[in-house]
């Protein structure tokens, strides 16, 4: 490594007469090449070591502690620090699932779907009353809850999406015709004689605001 | 001092008093009565267990008198200690009365001792947390972050309910479709004129309104109620314009037209 | 430690069929603990590493290897870190940050805050004799010393403050059970909540003292 570890013994003992052991030393580079911030030159090291220590040196015992370790001592440009094993990397990567729940524009396109199947997307607007987003159908395509289903065989045989197996199984249902009809949505109170409460504008936590306005609910109120 | 006289009683020594003087002038230093309490008390210089509080009492009391003679502006909360401070030192001087209701005065002074000698030992372990070794000044942490790659998926979801609910929210939309958008139910009077420009040649004698009425609209109460509004606000254009005669024999009788062929 | 390892190499060919060597294992805790400047729990370390290894035992060795270097493995709460060893710290002025300089009231609202935690603003006022002020708390809370623990089930239900993890790391303490002192002070009886005797206390407002609030109660759960 260094020229410093040429000289004999007698010159060594003249010059790091007060020098701590190299024991010492090499604890020292590790503590500093761990808590800063950037790369540390050897340079770094001696002026902050005591006087009298030989940072290339303690340097190269810690690297050779190293060796094989979970972190290694490296090199960066002409300073060192402390990197972890490049075959570890994998371990820090973290992965966080979150769960959302799905917008209500991607709940009622689904519904439709599942009632309706195989439906086309022209049919889900004009049930909806809204247009359907692109990427309301590419959400649900890509949670694999609706595929294509055959064309219509209608001018200009536009596709049908219909449910997947994995939708069924996620609502743990068998067929999609288990789904509960209107009769037993009202019976389970899910379908009341009144539309939802709101003011006639467009509903603000929709994201899709190009909602035409539902029911004229003051005017059903007695 | 005239107030001297007053305290010669105390039994305090020179230093005490030189103590309490120092106290006064640097009142804002203290942190309000307990802080000046645990101070006086070390002028007892014993374990805060075995204090007098009753010798700590007089010496706070002589510190709010003398804090009064030098006019320092003195906290609420050092008076109400002082008062209480001169009921507690009452209550130890004289014999207890059986008569008397809550704590004695050896219960209250003892409260105070803990009080202060609980204060006294949090700021000692204060000191002591602060002396300790401390992260980012004796020790540290890693300093380069060689972070997490943090791979986010999100996973959306929706339950049996939020389907079902969704449905049901576009089939109730469905039954309550805006009733003025509705136009099958409805006729409307330009439709009831251009309707009944044709008819009226026909209609030399009088003839019952309802059978100007279009097929189809008779049944349904609703159809029957907009086509009938319309065809009688037709016919009263109609009038206006001297096309055609109306008229009603009573109340809620039959409308009758005719076409107003030239008479007068 | 865990049990896990107890077991002979049959049952452990059986139970972690796959895990890697323990020698392995240690770089793994050794690379996450290194990486990451938050002390990191068993838990997590656990979820990092591939399925059948045992953290806390790899953590075990792991301390082991790092005793009287110049980093070592400490405990803050449930978790573990990396940290310089004190004795060095006169190498890292470049590093050593700049701390605001708490008042008195501060350090000694912290001090009873970690001393008598679960701790109630009441509470704090009754031990120090004065009223603390919003900036107090709001320093303390924003140096994230302190935090919001439970409200107290007294009338009011007044919110209490408890240390966090970052005030153990930052005082290197490895439970809030080894704050200097609590043995004696307990001992002592002064950490107890003692209600002043009768109406006639010098505080009237501390009336939700009626219950026995035995302080740290919840340090003491395990």
């Amino acid at each position: 490594m260094s020229e410093s570890h040429q000289h004999d013994d007698t010159s060594e003992s003249e010059t790091l007469f007060d020098a701590p052991p190299m024991g010492e030393q090499e604890r020292m580079v590790e503590a500093v090449l761990f808590a800063s911030v950037e790369p540390v030159s050897v340079r770094d090291l001696e002026v902050r070591m005591p006087h009298g220590c030989d940072a290339a040196e303690a340097l190269a015992h810690l690297r050779k502690r190293y060796e094989g370790r979970g972190v290694r001592v490296v090199r960066v440009g002409d300073a060192w620090a402390f990197r972890t094993a490049p075959d570890l990397g994998y371990l820090m990567q973290k992965e966080t699932v979150e769960m959302r729940k799905l917008s209500r524009a991607a709940v009622e396109t689904l519904a439709i779907i599942a009632y309706h199947q195989p439906c086309t997307r022209a049919e889900i607007e004009e049930i909806r009353g809204v247009s359907v987003s692109r990427g309301t159908i590419d959400q649900l395509l890509e949670m694999e809850w609706i595929r294509f289903g055959r064309r219509k065989m209608t001018p200009g045989r536009p596709v049908t999406f219909v449910v997947t197996p994995e939708f069924l199984d996620h609502f743990g249902l068998e067929t999609a015709r288990d789904l509960p009809g209107l009769k037993e949505l009202r019976a389970a109170g899910l379908l009341e004689n009144r539309p939802p409460p709101g003011p006639l504008g467009p509903r603000e936590e929709d994201e899709d605001d190009d909602e035409v306005i539902e029911g004229q609910s003051e005017l059903f109120e007695d | 001092m005239a107030d001297r006289d007053l305290f010669e009683e105390d039994t305090l020594s020179v230093t005490e008093r030189l103590a309490a003087e120092a106290l006064i002038v640097d009142v804002d230093g203290f942190e309000g009565p307990l802080d000046v309490l645990l101070m006086l008390s070390r002028t007892q210089k014993v374990d805060l267990r075995t204090i007098s509080v009753l010798q700590l009492a007089r010496q706070y009391l002589i510190f709010v008198e003398k804090a009064k003679t030098l006019r320092i502006e003195l906290a609420a909360d050092y008076l109400v200690m002082a008062a209480w401070l001169a009921f507690l030192k009452s209550r130890l001087l004289l014999p207890p009365d059986p008569s008397e209701e809550g704590p004695s005065g050896e219960e209250l002074a003892a409260h105070l001792a803990f009080q202060l000698e609980r204060l006294q030992a949090m700021r000692d372990v204060a000191a002591r947390l602060m002396g300790r070794d401390q992260l980012g000044r004796d020790f540290f942490a890693r300093g380069q972050r060689e972070d997490m790659m943090r791979i986010r998926t999100v996973t959306y979801t929706a339950t049996l309910l939020d389907l079902m609910q969704g449905y049901a929210r576009i089939r109730t939309r469905d039954e309550f479709r805006p009733f003025v958008m509705d136009r099958n139910n409805i006729f409307t009077m330009e439709q009831a004129l251009e309707r009944m420009r044709p008819l009226i040649g026909f209609a030399g004698a009088w003839t019952d309104l309802t059978s100007y009425l279009p097929e189809g609209w008779e049944e349904d109460p609703a159809r029957r109620r907009s086509a009938t509004a319309a065809t009688f606000a037709a016919s009263l254009e109609l009038v206006k314009e001297g096309h055609m005669e109306i008229r009603q024999s009573e109340l809620f009788a039959p409308i009758q037209l005719r076409k107003r062929d030239g008479r007068p």
